[in-house]
């Protein structure tokens, strides 16, 4: 029951919004505010059953070969609560600068917020189409949401690139579903092994491509540099942290569960995209100058190092690949509403103008230091723990090259973050205007937005420590564990 | 229903394709997509999916041609009324 | 018959693929888009096609043909039909800005 | 990671060298800065990189081993960082990237043997090491680094990096190979002779004393390679004492005279002998004269290579150890020997001759006690020296010989040559011109901003997929 609560009190919350509306045209922050609250205390709780103990419940009481199911187990949680955490800080960052105006905004955000938790919970090939369509269209939405004209550009190029991967997974379903007649992901994992190998090469071939477009891995990156600089900073917050993990999600379940056993050779072709990832959005970060640009190549490169994790096909590579979506979502969320809010203040995004901050603003730098430094890599933070993991994970799987893309990444993002570091500790510009600079908007004290930034960077500390010890350890290689077992899975969801 | 039928409505549906692909004339081209719409409709039919046969002709070629044409007439407007639209946002 | 319709959706979605790489009006490309969900639809209905059943609905007078490709084709006419509303909002108001609808020169975003 | 790694026979040279760098930098770091902001800086910084270094001692496994390195990378890069931002970003662009290779190859090692602990690495992962620790010790074409980092840092940073930062290089790669290890011979001995030769033209001190520690560095690598990884350490632990003096009087000398260059600081030592006696004793000391530390190592590193080694790996090392009597002659002796009335006297601070007299006599009676006692140092290292010369008299003449001919040759055309000595292989580095500027420019044209090529990469890729799949 938990698990519907999940989907369904987010969803009401969306419809709900717009009915308070039409009695008071700005609406109280603390309303949204206790929504947020409950539809995420809804997906913790999910999260918390799912973790403790696997649960299954099939809607409308079919069996799980005809009706809809709803899983969650060790997997699923994790991304609850990397989504809970995300979505939440990032409903936190949007109240503090937009209000209660804007009720169309939180109303997608709700829409996106179940979409999402429906992605994570469902055990439908069918079903997870639905959600990631409502999911992307939330999406192109709040992406478009700020209507500047480089928000709607962005926001169509993801529409279009965004339709046609949903397309490509529409079709690799759809060849699924005439290959065996089911779409239950538990029985199709098990049906799948009789396959023959041109329907497989298909089925696998479409669902990468449609996955790997929605992911925004490297070849077909091009919508989320765009997107993700576009948007507003709570949206590529959101984007950036929260809406990328639930891709690749769906990524490491669909090919977990169908196609560890009949086809490894896309765990191949999955580590060779992350490794392009990761090489490519970090050398396209280098040469840019736009500060949110360069924090979504920067995002394309980690996705990069995620997918290597994935592409291990081990439970310790899933495990390093969850754990590194974890700190992902801390660090790349807490570097963009740092960004944001002090190029919001400055009246710029370019990178060599943002100078005199260290003198400005100390915390707001600081906090920025710290998340870069983790997402760099440096010991005590843990970027440096994540990435060793993917790299340990990527070893024993006998690949050495992604590992190496790793530690060449580690350098070039080592170069960008300083550039961008330096231009802020460097002393600031002289009195001199520049008459083409868009004069800095008076912005009120943004205390929700640093308190959030600040305890990221903490959690990013106390997780770099945290890692060292078995216990935790224990805790990570369980979800990968979780993540590969895919006996486990059909057992859970069958009752068998 | 015949297979010489089949063919030539799928002959039919390909043409209508090309011509939405290849037209130079966007209003043409939209015009298109409703015949194809209606086509894929009647194929829908026979293969026993009377269901998807009606929303396919309520939806795509009902709805998804009128937002076409309204999305089409919004972007082919003379400049002047344009700059007038502007300035009230 | 269903290797007939199998082979035309093919055509048809190649036919939308090319439409979205070699038009450089937007239109064309959420027509293209408008053709490749057509050609999936036609895919995914034929493949619950049993020559000589009847529609999945009550009262059977046979071999009834299996209801569950029509279920989500329907579902995904709505999805798609969504997705071309938005794209088509979005065209209006990217129109605004760029005074044309040309793919060529709507590219602010590069780099 | 456990305390009693700290005082095993290869160890304790090390930490006995990191103690006394450690306490001289400090006292050093006192004087050397004057704001106070600077002085609490580099305090802190050197708090945190003693932390490292302990670390990086007393870790008894890769990871934890590359974790500190790092720690120690961090806080020097701040120490460079506080006088020359981009030296520091290529020191630390290649430090990372050392740390990333040894990474690498100790996932590997654990895949391989499922333990992190450290000790000799097995054959297919010996190449991540051997390049990972190859850029902390500065091999051959790795060594882009070293002398823009250690010529432009401050002084006690540049001690600090000479006297430890790189010999956390050699410590890994005893740990790494302790078994001969041919390949480790033939980089070193190359490695001692290009350093020496490079060091022979630059004017700046501080940069000939950099391509000074690349060739001590060859040595000490050929010594690992030898497999008599005692040796090395005893030889980094001289090292380190002689270098940490060298870089602090150098600092003394740029702070009293206001320059590096030597040719501007001809006569200086008649002007203001305190500033420039610890300079010329640590000079005596590195110069390896018979007697020294220096002279007793550099033999036992020769002899240690055994009568299997080609003949002309003795006759580089020899040349090697000559070359530096000649260098450090050359950076000296004019400081003694000659006039410089006619460019003027340089910039003469007045008012700290009693701090500098104190700190350089300490420093020189430290350097001659670490000197002179060493070998029964060497002893409580329960280190075997066994001193024979290997090779024979003649080809050790021949070898002096040659040294003394590149060196004059060299004097010869120095006047030719631009401050900073002969060009490096830096320039691959640089944003501006070079490899990665050029790749800048491809690379602009990876996003077109298109949709009809975006559409088309996908296109491409998925018919890619099709054929892999």
């Amino acid at each position: 029951m938990t698990l519907v609560l999940a989907i369904v009190v987010p969803l009401v919350a969306a419809f709900l919004i717009p009915v308070f509306h039409l009695a008071r045209k700005t609406l109280p922050v603390s309303l949204i505010g206790i929504m947020g609250l409950i539809s995420l205390s809804a997906s913790m709780a999910a999260a918390y059953a799912g973790w403790f103990s696997p649960e299954v419940s099939l809607l409308g009481g079919w069996a799980p070969e005809i009706g809809i199911v709803l899983v969650a187990d060790r997997l699923s949680s994790a991304f609850l609560l990397i989504t809970g955490i995300g979505s939440g800080a990032a409903l936190a960052c949007a109240l503090e600068k937009f209000g209660g105006g804007p009720w169309r905004f939180y109303a997608i955000f709700f829409l996106l917020l179940g979409s999402m938790n429906g992605i994570l919970l469902t055990g439908d090939l069918f079903n997870l189409f639905v959600f990631y369509e409502i999911f992307s269209v939330a999406a192109y939405l709040l992406v478009a949401f700020s209507m500047s004209w480089q928000a709607l550009e962005a926001g169509l190029k993801y529409l279009v690139l965004g339709t046609i991967g949903a397309l490509f997974i529409l079709l690799g379903t759809a060849f699924t579903f005439m290959a065996t007649g089911i779409l239950n992901m538990a029985l199709l994992s098990e049906a799948l092994v009789s396959v023959p190998r041109e329907t497989l090469t298909a089925i696998s071939a479409c669902l990468v491509l449609g996955l790997t477009i929605k992911t925004g891995a490297f070849p077909v990156h091009f919508w989320l540099p765009d997107a993700h600089s576009s948007a507003q900073t709570a949206v590529s917050a959101l984007l950036s942290g929260v809406l990328v993990k639930v891709s690749i999600y769906a990524l490491m379940r669909v090919c977990f569960l169908f196609f560890l056993e009949t086809n490894g050779t896309v765990f191949l072709a999955i580590t060779v995209i992350g490794s392009l990832s990761a090489l490519g959005g970090h050398l396209m970060a280098l040469r840019q100058d736009d500060i949110k640009r360069l924090l979504a190549y920067s995002t394309v490169a980690q996705i990069g190092y995620i997918l290597i994790g994935v592409g291990c096909a081990s439970a310790a590579g899933a495990a390093a690949a969850v754990f590194h979506s974890f700190n992902h979502m801390l660090m790349k969320m807490g570097l963009f509403i740092a960004a944001g809010n002090v190029s919001d203040e400055k009246g710029t995004r370019e990178i060599c103008k943002l100078t005199g901050l260290w003198k400005e603003k100390p915390f707001w730098v600081l906090g920025f230091t710290v998340l870069s430094a983790a997402i760099v890599g440096i010991p005590p933070l843990n970027g440096f723990m994540s990435k060793w993991f993917i790299i340990l994970s990527s070893a024993g799987a006998g690949t050495v090259i992604p590992a190496l893309v790793i530690a060449a990444g580690t350098v070039i993002s080592a170069a960008y973050y300083l550039r961008v570091l330096s231009a802020f500790v460097s002393p600031g510009e002289s009195d001199q205007e520049d008459p083409f600079k868009s004069s800095p908007r008076k912005v009120r004290s943004k205390i929700v937005s640093l308190t959030i930034v600040g305890s990221f960077a903490m959690f990013c500390l106390a997780l770099g420590i945290m890692a060292f010890s078995p216990f935790s350890r224990e805790y990570f290689s369980s979800i990968g564990r979780t993540a590969v077992d895919v006996g486990a899975y059909v057992g859970l969801v069958t009752g068998r | 229903m015949s297979l010489a039928f089949m063919v030539f409505l799928y002959l039919f549906l390909i043409a209508t394709a090309l011509v939405i692909s290849a037209i130079g004339d966007i209003l043409s081209a939209v015009i298109t997509l409703s015949v194809f719409g209606i086509l894929l409709a009647t194929a829908f039919a026979i293969l026993q999916a009377p269901d998807v046969a009606l929303t396919q002709a309520v939806i795509n070629s009902g709805i998804v041609t009128a937002l076409f044409l309204v999305a089409f007439s919004q972007t082919e407007r003379p400049p002047c009324y344009d700059k007038e639209e502007e300035k009230e946002e | 018959m269903i290797t007939l319709s199998y082979v035309t959706s093919v055509i048809i979605f190649c036919i939308g693929l090319y439409t979205i790489m070699a038009r450089r009006n937007l239109f064309k490309t959420v027509l293209g888009l408008a053709l490749m969900e057509s050609a999936i639809l036609l895919i995914i209905v034929s493949s619950g096609y049993i020559p000589g059943g009847v529609p999945p609905i009550e009262p059977f007078m046979g071999p009834a043909v299996n209801p569950l490709p029509h279920a989500f084709t329907l579902t995904a006419i709505v999805i798609g039909a969504s997705d071309i509303a938005l794209a088509l909002a979005f065209i209006i108001k990217l129109q605004r800005h760029y005074r044309s609808v040309d793919l060529d020169r709507i590219r602010g975003l590069r780099g | 990671m456990s305390l009693s790694n700290l005082f095993d026979g290869i160890n304790a040279p090390f930490l006995a060298a990191g103690l006394v760098l450690y306490i001289s930098a400090v006292i050093s770091g006192e004087w050397y800065f004057k704001a106070p902001g600077e002085r609490v800086r580099f305090r802190v910084l050197v708090a945190a990189a003693s932390a490292g270094s302990i670390g990086i001692l007393s870790s008894g496994n890769w990871l934890l081993f590359v974790f500190f390195l790092e720690i120690l990378t961090l806080s020097l890069w701040s120490m460079i960082s506080m006088k020359e931002p981009r030296a520091a970003l290529v020191y630390l662009l290649s430090q990372l990237a050392a740390a990333g290779l040894i990474l690498v190859g100790t996932a590997g090692v654990y895949a391989h043997t499922g333990s992190l602990a450290i000790g000799p690495v097995p054959e297919p992962w010996r190449v991540f090491f051997m390049a990972g620790f190859g850029i902390k010790a500065a091999f051959p074409l790795l060594h882009f680094w070293l002398p823009e980092a250690h010529g432009k840092a401050p002084s006690p940073a540049s001690a600090l990096l000479s006297g430890f930062a790189v010999k956390t290089g050699i410590l890994g790669l005893i740990r790494a190979f302790p078994e001969p290890f041919a390949p480790l011979v033939l980089i070193g001995t190359v490695m001692a002779f290009f350093g020496a030769f490079m060091a022979v033209f630059p004017r700046d001190i501080k940069r000939v004393l950099a391509y000074s520690t690349m060739s001590h560095l060859g040595f000490m690598t050929a010594a690992v390679g030898a497999g008599s990884g005692e040796i090395a350490a005893a030889y980094a632990f001289s090292h380190a004492m002689i270098k940490g003096n060298l870089f602090i009087s150098a600092g003394i000398v740029e702070k009293t005279f206001g320059t590096r260059d030597i040719f501007a600081l001809r006569g200086s030592g008649r002007l203001h002998f305190a500033a420039v006696a610890a300079l010329t004793a640590g000079a005596f000391f590195a110069a390896g004269l018979p007697g020294t530390a220096s002279y007793l190592l550099k033999n036992s590193v020769i002899s240690s290579l055994g009568h299997t080694a080609p003949w002309w790996q003795p006759f580089m090392l020899t040349a090697a150890g000559m070359m530096a009597a000649g260098y450090l002659l050359n950076i000296t002796a004019p400081l003694f020997f000659r006039d410089n009335s006619k460019n003027g006297t340089p910039k003469h601070e007045e008012g700290g001759n009693i701090i500098f007299a104190v700190l350089s006599v300490t420093i020189l009676l430290l350097v001659i006690a670490a000197d002179s006692f060493f070998p029964s140092i060497l002893h409580a290292f329960r280190v075997d020296t066994g001193f024979t010369p290997a090779s024979d008299k003649l080809e050790a003449f021949i070898a002096s010989a040659a040294a003394g001919l590149i060196i004059l040759l060299a004097r010869l055309r120095l006047k030719g040559i631009p401050e900073q000595g002969l060009p490096d292989i830096k320039i691959c580095l640089s944003m501006d011109e070079g490899p990665l500027y050029a790749f800048n420019r491809v690379s602009g044209c990876c996003h077109p901003g298109r949709l009809n090529t975006f559409v088309f990469v996908a296109l491409v890729f998925l018919v890619l997929l099709m054929l892999t799949l």
